[in-house]
């Protein structure tokens, strides 16, 4: 029997989450993560560990582990009101890297500290000239006595200058070409020769450039064995489990709603208009049906199936939604709606403006929409490669 | 939650594909065009309990649910069956012998009435008229009706004709009756749009890995790729939004029926249209002759689009409920 | 000094040709072409033929010869009528191949019968497994005492029910691959072997799968020298100057705004309403837009330049915006704008539910949109082919 | 029928654009961000003539026509050159020593206003306020006005201000001239804006060709090609009909200026914003982060489709106009 109603544990920890997030992001950390473009809030991180929403499917003593349908509400929670996770999600996607293949020292000493929020990871994957096509990298680390020395630049790496580590993929033996010859290591971010220069995107967060120049690090910060990066790299993106997108049209649409069943300066209220309601039906529409397939590709993976078409599918439905709709939601506001956030003529406290900005970024970041397409006519329906 | 078919449900699928196929061929479509519907055609459809789907079993029907009679017309829409399946499907609690296929039922919505006159499908082949007033329902012996003027049907498997005036006809249901048969309607033809969209993303697919051009598959090509895409991602939402909205119709409190509903069919006629016009897009200069399965899809397609409200109707009607929807 | 205006010749030949038309294209005539399908009338073609209207850029003794301008206007009115002139089109496409390269025959005997309307000329270049990729054709000929022998199968032979003359290009060396090996004869409809087939459009016109089996063929048919049939194919392509396709839109527009500005049966004149107002002007502007860039391909024209990539932009502009407002204004008309115009109770005389029909093959015929793409992508953004 | 430029425009072009890709070098964005226009630049493009382009040369202007002053205007796009050029040259026939540089006027249309304040680029900078009501055009020397509120700016290479109140102001044109302003910031602010799409299909084509992945340039695949090739489309769209309405303007009897603005400033704001867009798209997570030049492209292009009218509102005004489009 079909039922499309999420179990009444889920909608228990929804509860529990959103007070949570009451006591923890308080409008004065909302407000410093999004003037300073910070994705990551070490006190918030901390009480997200303590209570083991970092990484709620993996086995702790003294905690139980929750069910798919729970992480997608946790997820969807946390996402919707832009908490600062994204360091947690990429420390676990690490983590569970060194768990598979790195030493007992990277798992018995880093991997915990992850899952309790005490250190965090940040990813040091693309290039200047490696984006999608990761495997065209240059940074380089040649062995030394006792250990390595490295040498490269990586672009987006995002909490790089937060972060405890950053994970890298870099060349181990300069003769090698595309996925041979590379290896992954953890590398502590307070080394010598390390630099983070900040990197700032059109939605204001922080990014950065990482530059690595003679970097000496002691083999056991090595995560895969010599060699090997390339399969320690598909390990950590064969994770399907992507991120939610809907609840960042949840949030657009919120913020919208609320602007149209305000009274205006004229004492008018927007909702009553046509066009306003025609545009906010659009997207409320758009939304159900995005939360429909998170639902579904969540229950897929609550069975056991591995969801590689239904991820790219939810992400290109639920960020070119977003796009369109953050543009149609702007025209319907007018030309108050570019106020930004920190001007206080602001309509609807600058926010629809940010999510206009925000909205560019969705369908670029974490595979373009094209990647998202060819992976859906590859996988479901059969189109060749190439 | 559960979004997987039950094996009962399946097995019915699978039965109702295997019987469509057999019964209703594509690669024989032009046969069927501007044909009435075939005595024993119907009685198969009778005899498979398809018309009968939602009759209680204690009144000779199978006392299924929407979920399931959505997985058959889903099956009807992809085979491009013909006749007044729905219309005789809702009105079969209500008007004696369509069950066993003794009696073929065709409907209208009384907001399709103008100066009196209705265009009815398969008008001259039925033996009753439905129609579904804002307040009641009511039936209409086809004999004490005008004789129906023949039209051109926008569905080429399809007949319609056009009936000058109704009189009062038999009350057959109360208010409560009409918008529930609204409901079904809605829900139902979405899933055979459902069906359209899928057919259409298939007959694509398939073209586009057999035909070669410089060569390689036509489906090599990024812009084929996407298009293909494009129209999986649409089939897969309508789908989603449909089957959510026919258990939401099995069980009423679970959420709005009419909220979703409405998003299942504006979603699902959207989905259809656009992917039987990207299979004729797909397919070329092929895809653009009548003989070929896209135009027979887009035509079923544009349609059911205005069977029981359309796009417009729907948008128009979330619109007036928008406050419902604010989360 | 930019000027937008046309000519006064080409005004004053408008107004002729809406004469012509008036008298030459009743609506009797109208209703036959709709009925069958037909794109060609023998009296009419003959008519237009009189007046030099078949080629008019082209010499002939007692005719001014017209200029791009005047041309142009001449096509866009003939196209906005459907008027029946795609056998001269085709004919004209073949004459100058003839004239480039044919023998005296047929440059003294066809040539000019085509110009005056007394014979025309269908195509047969596509095949089934021959569409956009013409070099993959698979009818062929071989050399026999006195002439040729034909076989195969061409796709898309419109009007070759009712042309004299179909324009051949078949493989004379059964060796050979691709683009090499070909040769074009000019086949006169009427030989023995020779079969057309109807098939019909989804708008509803008529072409044909024209079969040649055992086609005993002179050789004062041949059109290319043997062996050499690519070339002369590509003469007839190279011809840049492209149809007309914003006439197509400028009909629908003019058909619904009729529509909106009778009254209905309630009384109520469509067009006060917001939302008739606003499809019909997006229409509007689109139609403007799709003048706009056929004028300049026309004044490109008249200048000696080669519109290698405008002919494209324009067909794709004119063509995609079609589809969009044919789907548009049919909503706006509501269910009746789908039934058709041999129907008693069809709406604005079913024309609007022809364009949506009609709009479906305008962006695939005479190169689909994602060709155009590509053409564009090349020839004006500089991209490489492949 | 005359598409091309004549020689003297020819050469105007390229002198604009000499100037500015000296003295605003699209490499040195950073340096600009949120600083008020310097006083050298001001009077730099003062010498070049820009802000007396529409002056009678008996005025000390150069007595140019609209196409020619949108011809700078679209370079002025095309460089993302800062400062309130555009109110200047409208304001320049109408106030003093603006077209010797002595004199910067920014302005507002009256409906802009709400409660008694405007929001005005660079008000802060200027001399004067050039205030274009319904029936009227009024100057409002800044000296005499409220010290504006600093706000933040669209487009980070400009300032802004809020001005709360106005008083009356002197009257410097009637409703002739206000309705003649309002056209020709229309069609200028469509000039700037068609630079601004145009500048952004060059920046994505130069990457899509620099830019190799998997040893190809990124610009041989199709699903890039097409993005470009919608780009192209919607740039020559737009400067056809910039261009067409500019000379309407310099002849306002060979057809309906406002009709020909007003479907300039729609094509020309939409293709300006979906290319800037786009070429964050082609450009991918670098087209993303604000100091690579999509991102100042597309705030120029979201800030300009605000000036004098936006998509809606001249989407609004062809609506209501429709019965002359009728053909």
């Amino acid at each position: 029997m079909m039922d499309f109603a999420w179990t009444a544990e889920a909608e228990a920890l929804r509860t529990e989450v959103r007070s949570f997030l009451a006591e923890h992001l308080p409008p004065e950390l909302e407000e410093r993560l999004y003037d300073t473009g910070d994705s990551h809030d070490a006190d918030f991180v901390k009480a997200l560990g303590e209570r083991h929403w970092i990484a709620p499917d993996w086995p702790r003593d003294g905690f139980p582990r929750l069910g798919a349908e729970e992480v997608h509400v946790l997820e969807n929670e946390l996402t919707r009101v832009e908490a600062p996770i994204y360091a947690c999600s990429t420390g676990m996607m690490v983590a569970k890297v060194m768990h598979a293949v790195g030493s007992d020292f990277l798992r018995d000493e880093i991997v915990p500290k992850v899952v309790r929020g005490e250190v965090t990871i940040a990813l040091g994957m693309s290039e200047p000239e490696a984006g999608s096509d990761v495997a065209a990298i240059q940074s380089r680390a040649r062995e030394v006595d006792g250990g390595w020395v490295l040498d490269g630049q990586k672009m987006f790496t995002t909490n790089g200058h937060l972060a405890d580590y950053v994970f890298m993929l870099v060349r181990t033996d300069p003769e090698s070409e595309r996925h041979r010859g590379l290896t992954t290591f953890l590398v502590p971010l307070d080394l010598e020769g390390v630099e983070a220069q900040a990197v700032f995107t059109v939605s204001g967060e922080r990014t950065n450039i990482t530059y690595y120049s003679e970097v000496f690090l002691e083999d056991r910060w090595r995560i895969s064995e010599v060699g090997a990066g390339w399969h320690s790299l598909m390990l950590a993106l064969q994770d399907e489990h992507s991120a939610p997108f809907s609840p960042h049209l949840a949030r657009l649409v919120e913020r919208a709603e609320g602007w149209a069943t305000t009274p205006g300066p004229d004492g008018a209220v927007p909702i009553e208009r046509e066009d306003v309601r025609r545009r906010l039906v659009e997207a409320a529409v758009d939304l159900e049906v995005a939360e429909l397939l998170e639902a579904r590709t969540t229950w897929m993976e609550a069975r056991g199936d591995v969801p590689v078409a239904e991820g790219p599918m939810s992400k290109l439905y639920s960020t070119e939604a977003g796009v369109r709709h953050a543009e149609s939601l702007t025209a319907m506001v007018g030309p108050d709606a570019l106020r930004s956030r920190t001007d206080p003529t602001a309509v609807a406290d600058g926010m629809i403006e940010h999510s206009l900005r925000f909205s560019l970024g969705m369908t670029i970041y974490a595979g373009t929409s094209e990647v998202q397409r060819n992976i859906i006519a590859q996988q479901r329906c059969g189109m060749p490669r190439g | 939650m559960e979004f997987r078919l039950d094996e009962g449900q399946i097995e019915l699928q699978r039965t109702v594909a295997r019987f469509c196929a057999d019964r209703f061929p594509l690669d024989a479509l032009a046969d069927r065009e501007g044909r009435p519907v075939q005595a024993d055609d119907w009685q198969a459809l009778a005899d498979l309990g398809v018309l009968g789907l939602l009759v209680p079993e204690t009144d000779g029907g199978s006392g299924l649910g929407v979920v399931d009679a959505a997985l058959v017309f889903e099956q009807l829409g992809d085979h491009l069956v013909p006749g007044p399946v729905l219309w005789s499907l809702l009105a079969a609690p209500l008007v004696g012998d369509v069950v066993t296929g003794g009696c073929m039922v065709a409907g209208v919505e009384s907001s399709a009435l103008s100066d009196g006159a209705v265009v009815v499908d398969h008008a001259a082949e039925i033996d009753v008229l439905l129609v579904v007033h804002p307040d009641h329902v009511s039936a209409h012996r086809l004999a004490d009706l005008p004789a129906p003027v023949p039209l051109d049907a926008v569905d080429p498997l399809a007949t319609v004709g056009r009936i000058n005036g109704l009189g009062e006809g038999d009350r057959v249901g109360d208010a409560a009756t009409a918008a529930q048969l609204r409901l079904l309607g809605t829900v139902l033809a979405s899933a055979m749009l459902v069906g359209v969209s899928d057919r259409s993303l298939r007959v694509a697919r398939d073209y586009a890995l057999e035909r070669h051009q410089f060569g390689v598959p036509i489906g090599s090509f990024q812009a084929i790729k996407h298009l293909l895409a494009d129209m999986y991602v649409r089939t897969q939402c309508a789908q989603s939004a449909m089957y959510a909205a026919a258990a939401v119709l099995d069980d009423p409190d679970s959420s709005d029926p009419a909220r979703a509903a409405a998003g299942a069919k504006l979603l699902a006629a959207d989905a259809a249209i656009e992917n039987a016009t990207t299979a004729i897009q797909v397919l070329g200069g092929m895809g653009f002759t009548w003989d070929m399965l896209p135009n027979h899809l887009l035509k079923r397609a544009w349609a059911t689009e205005q069977d029981f409200g359309t796009i417009d109707d729907h948008a128009a009607h979330l619109g007036a409920t928008i406050d419902a929807m604010a989360s």
